[in-house]
């Protein structure tokens, strides 16, 4: 382990804005993109959901009301 | 015939039937995969891998650096492999992949420019120098930003898909041309002032770090992609049975919860 | 067989001619953008000769990439392309004659006055025969290369921005190595491996670019 | 001849008809009907192979035009929507082109014989940009005079915007192509005076 | 009388909103613009400096001239310019709430990644406030000026190349002291008079433009 | 109200009519007749002030409309060849921003009712492009419904690309307006069912 301490670790020998400013950047590239590409399923099944029961072909409906029935 | 009989013969498209749940089970399993690594990648980078002699500290970035220059460059030769493969084969499948792939191409070639100027401010003395090696990463992300402007511009899915497709070759076979060109064009100019090559020759730790970094650089691709490629099998086949019936069950697994 | 081939090509001259206007206005494009460079860089002899070539290369260029979307564009838009895709003939044979009609009437203009916005920007005179020659080959590439762009953007909502993301990173190799040998010329290397690529790469491009845009023409139009 | 089998077009999210099967012989004149927006036209770009077909089959002489195209469309005249003129030509350099570019070798008196038999003879010179658009739409119709050759027609909505003359000029023009031999296959909202009544293709009867 | 304004900025601005492509891809070509003057030039990082001003300003002018023939392309051809024209409100208003879109929607983008390029050719730090500020005063003015051309030049043939005609001999005063403003910053002169002719300039267009483009469009949908 | 003086039109170096005159009166439909390219539109754009007059005037109110320009168009309602739709847009946008633009208040929902009962409510989220050639008809005669204030309507052959019940419609529509009081003007070439037959302005009567 070459730190002396967490503070020279975050320092990274003066280049902290570059080294940083990469991973930094990175990082929040690729969280955004998992956020983007997990939310975007949701967000198809909801409107595919919504074109189905636009075009009548929810079976679910009939489903649904059984269950609530029951 | 019988009427039911022509109904599944309208659609007739197993493959994605198969792919779409084979993808979300192997997803986690890839994402958890590139979790580790990236961290087994990180303390090797920062923490077993010595200061470098002439650099000092600044040259840690090459763990994500270069990853991300190999990952870009990889991801568009798959690109436009999956662009064939769907020209010939007429396979939807392949064009959604080629069109899943792309964003994180994208992303990655980015991610190389922004490290690799952050990088050269403080070695170079500028953030960005007309390099042979940094030109054609520039072009690299333009041909990117082109399929994916094309690919969204084009609402048909099945314009989209071929339309891209040609794109993607197109620019596959000028890769290796813009390369070599470019590098011509800039030894005329000035004398390999500097140049990658001259980077240090490196400590073993360095490249174990990096080599784990690609690895996860792998698997995280890998993981998006399939994840990206599920919701488009959705909205393409949208028509057919199979997802008829998921979005019912999904429906009702919904409707339960509420 | 070469009768929808001479047909086209006809008929693309002849629009080409009434609308002249057009023509012109290409050109007058290509010279104008070259003729902005002192007002933006300052007018200095040195400076500018130095920049000369690339600034003849760049304004070619892009009065190419914009008269590309012209291309199939009006065809497109009054059903034309339609009709000549239900045409029993290849449709390699029309898309070619298109092209060539294209460079014909804004490629070959280009490339005749270049050697007078030379003079302009202090070029020196041994460059200019290289000049033209590196704008023959290179031109024609532009347009073959533009066309499956120009192709495969059609009809789409900013088409022509659209159209020069697409072929710029195509047209890069070309621009350096038209450029690039003028300006090996002037320094006295000499240019001949510079022409030699740019011949080769026109030849590829002949050989690929019609069935691309041919391709991409069907594509377009469905 | 031409033969539909269990074609379905989706567009966008709607699946506008499926199953729609029929075939149409030598002297058929078929007219497509249905109400705005039911897929008349989709269905018309999908027989000339314009478009691709989500499900089933357009075949020609038994072979899929897919396989035939080029005899195919060498038999094929479809007129659509659109009139297919530019603007800066005309009438007669529109349609010059508009013969051979598809391979027909027509001459210049046959083309103005054409245009001056369905009313352009004064306009023979003026460019297509100011014809109005019943003249635009003549100037297209033209090409029919032209295509005794060609057996299959395909034309949508070929009396919009044409006059009460014009209209019964045309439903004659066609109702000759049938009586020769040839197949007609047309949209239109409009009653026109053909000399048999055409058989009725209601796509509406398909629809999801 | 508001009512007009904010029907057509909203329209317009919901339009760049769903065309976003469109948008993104004017800036696209703002950036591969500039990026190709090194391909044509040399990778000299000197000569590029030197010319790292009147590259971004050609640059900029060049990406709003060829989004220009936008502004009332489509509006023309599928009618709604007519009926536009039919509205009891003045032409004045509603072409100001369409150049103001415009501006917004393609101006505004390039004027904020300009600085990006400036340090790409490697501009001195010291001019990148000075380059924004021209560039902020200069565009507008240009889109200004460019709507009375569009408006002249609307449907004709080569419509587009023959409105860069039109209006690059009005641009190049713009460019002229857009582009020597950061000249002369960075020369130390300071840029204080080059800014105020440049904000005189927008001014003036502001106050003429909208008048001289309603007076065309009349002329043009006749 | 509306009258038409001594008009006479040049196209070009044809002058296609001339001492063209005509009034409209509160309730009046007239239907402007003639064969392909005698001068129906361009009478039309006339009428309208979108183009000059060779000669004579256009009046209204007994003013020429050069003169009471603005107070003329917040009256008039025309609906040309041409569609008015941008491409991008739904046929709600595009209607609601073709009323406001005019200055015309109207409220979404209105549009919406406007737009379901021409027809078009399963196209209300679909852009304008790929809706078929009635239903993009339809999307700009929805504004009829919401015009009703506006006295003088000019309609350039509406019933083009129509169907059969849509026409009936229209008709229907256009029947009612001058009912209460208001004036249409149109061309066309189709027979439709209005309540009384129109009255007939033959421009080939007045043809040079
Ligand atoms: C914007 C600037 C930069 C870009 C676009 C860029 C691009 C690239 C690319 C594409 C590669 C992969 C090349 C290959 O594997 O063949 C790479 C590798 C590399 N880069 Fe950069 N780079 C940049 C700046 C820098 C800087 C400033 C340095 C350090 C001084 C650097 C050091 C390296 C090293 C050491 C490698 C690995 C070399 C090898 O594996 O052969 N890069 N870079
Ligand atoms: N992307 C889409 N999503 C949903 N519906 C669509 C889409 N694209 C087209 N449509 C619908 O498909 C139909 C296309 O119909 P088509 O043009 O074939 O009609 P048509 O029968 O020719 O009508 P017309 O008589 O009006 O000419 C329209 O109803 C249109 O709304
Ligand atoms: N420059 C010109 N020179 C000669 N004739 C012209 C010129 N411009 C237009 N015309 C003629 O003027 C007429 C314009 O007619 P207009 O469009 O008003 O006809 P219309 O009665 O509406 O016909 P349609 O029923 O076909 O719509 C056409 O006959 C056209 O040929
Ligand atoms: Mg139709
Ligand atoms: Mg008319």
């Amino acid at each position: 382990m070459q730190w002396e301490s967490w503070s020279a670790f975050w320092e990274m020998g003066g280049a902290a804005g570059f080294v940083w400013g990469s991973y930094g950047v990175t990082f929040l590239l690729v969280a955004l993109e998992l956020v983007l590409v997990l939310r975007r399923r949701k967000e198809a099944v909801r409107k595919l959901l919504r074109w189905r029961r636009a075009i009548g072909k929810d079976r679910n409906g009939r489903t649904d009301a059984r269950m609530e029935s029951q | 015939m019988t009427p039911s009989d022509r109904g599944r013969s309208l659609f007739r498209f197993a493959a994605p039937q198969v792919f779409y749940p084979l993808a979300g089970r192997l997803a986690p399993w890839f994402a958890a995969l590139a979790a580790v690594l990236t961290l087994a990648g990180l303390w090797l980078g920062f923490f077993v891998a010595p200061t470098d002699a002439t650099q000092g500290e600044v040259y840690r970035v090459i763990f994500i650096h270069v990853p991300a220059a190999w990952m870009s460059m990889f991801i568009y030769l798959i690109m436009a492999f999956w662009a064939a493969v769907g020209l010939v084969m007429n396979t939807r499948l392949s064009f959604i992949m080629s069109q899943a792939l792309a964003p994180t191409g994208a992303m990655f070639c980015f991610v190389a420019l922004w490290t690799g100027a952050l990088w050269g401010k403080p070695t170079w003395g500028a953030y960005w120098v007309w390099d042979a090696r940094l030109t054609s990463q520039l072009l690299l992300l333009f041909l990117y930003l082109g399929f994916i402007a094309l690919t969204r511009a084009i609402e048909d899915p099945r314009r989209a898909d071929r339309a891209g497709a040609i794109i993607a070759l197109v620019g596959a076979v000028n890769v290796p041309i813009i390369y070599f060109s470019v590098q011509w064009w800039n030894t005329l100019h000035q004398g390999a002032s500097v140049s990658l090559t001259k980077a240090p020759s490196m400590a073993t730790t360095m490249l174990a770090g990096m080599l784990v970094m690609a690895l996860a650089a792998w698997a995280y691709t890998i993981a998006v992609v399939l994840w990206r490629v599920r919701p488009m099998i959705l909205e393409r086949e949208r028509h057919t049975e199979w997802v008829g019936a998921l979005l019912d069950q999904e429906s009702t697994e919904r409707g339960g919860r509420a | 067989m070469l009768s929808t081939f001479l047909a086209v090509l006809r008929r693309d001259l002849l629009l080409a001619w009434r609308g002249r206007a057009d023509v012109l206005v290409t050109l007058a494009f290509f010279i104008i953008v070259v003729c902005l460079f002192p007002f933006g860089v300052g007018a200095e002899p040195n400076l500018l000769r130095a920049i000369a070539p690339g600034v003849l290369w760049v304004a070619a260029l892009l009065a190419c990439l914009l008269s590309l979307h012209r291309l199939f564009a009006q065809d497109h838009v009054d059903g034309t392309l339609e009709q000549l895709l239900l045409s029993s003939e290849s449709a390699v044979l029309w898309v070619g004659a298109k092209v060539l009609a294209f460079w014909l009437s804004t490629g070959l203009p280009v490339v005749a006055v270049a050697p007078a916005l030379a003079l302009l920007l202090d070029l020196e005179q041994g460059g200019l025969p290289v000049l033209v020659l590196s704008l023959t080959l290179g031109t024609p590439t532009l347009a073959l290369l533009g066309a499956v762009g120009a192709a495969l953007t059609l009809g789409l909502r900013g088409g022509g921005m659209l159209l020069a993301l697409l072929v710029l990173p195509l047209f890069v190799p070309v621009l350096i190595f038209g450029a690039g040998a003028v300006e090996a010329e002037l320094s006295g290397t000499g240019a001949a491996a510079h022409l030699l690529l740019l011949g080769g790469g026109l030849a590829g491009a002949l050989a690929l670019a019609p069935w691309a845009c041919a391709a991409a023409l069907r594509i377009s139009t469905e | 001849m031409l033969e539909v089998q269990d074609l379905a077009c989706l567009k966008g999210d709607r699946l506008l008809f499926r199953d729609l099967a029929f075939r149409l012989q030598a002297g058929d004149l078929l007219r497509v009907a249905g109400p705005n927006g039911v897929g008349k036209t989709s269905l018309l770009r999908l027989v000339t192979g314009l478009a691709m077909p989500e499900a089933g089959e357009v075949r020609w002489q038994g072979e899929s035009i897919r396989r035939v195209r080029e005899a195919f469309h060498g038999e094929l005249l479809y007129l659509g929507h659109l009139a297919a003129l530019n603007d800066l030509l005309t009438p007669l350099e529109n349609l010059r082109f508009a013969t051979s570019a598809v391979g027909d070798a027509v001459d210049e008196e046959a083309c103005m014989q054409a245009l001056v038999r369905i009313g352009l003879g004064n306009q023979l010179d003026l460019p297509a940009r100011v014809l109005s658009a019943g003249q635009r739409r003549r100037v297209g119709l033209a090409r029919l005079f032209l295509s005794a050759g060609r057996r299959l027609w395909v034309l949508d909505e070929p009396f919009t915007a044409l006059d009460v003359h014009a209209v019964a000029d045309l439903a004659a023009t066609l109702s000759d192509h049938c009586a020769a031999g040839g197949m007609v296959m047309l949209t239109t909202h409009q009653d026109a005076p053909f000399a048999r009544p055409p058989a009725v293709l209601d796509v509406g009867a398909f629809a999801c």
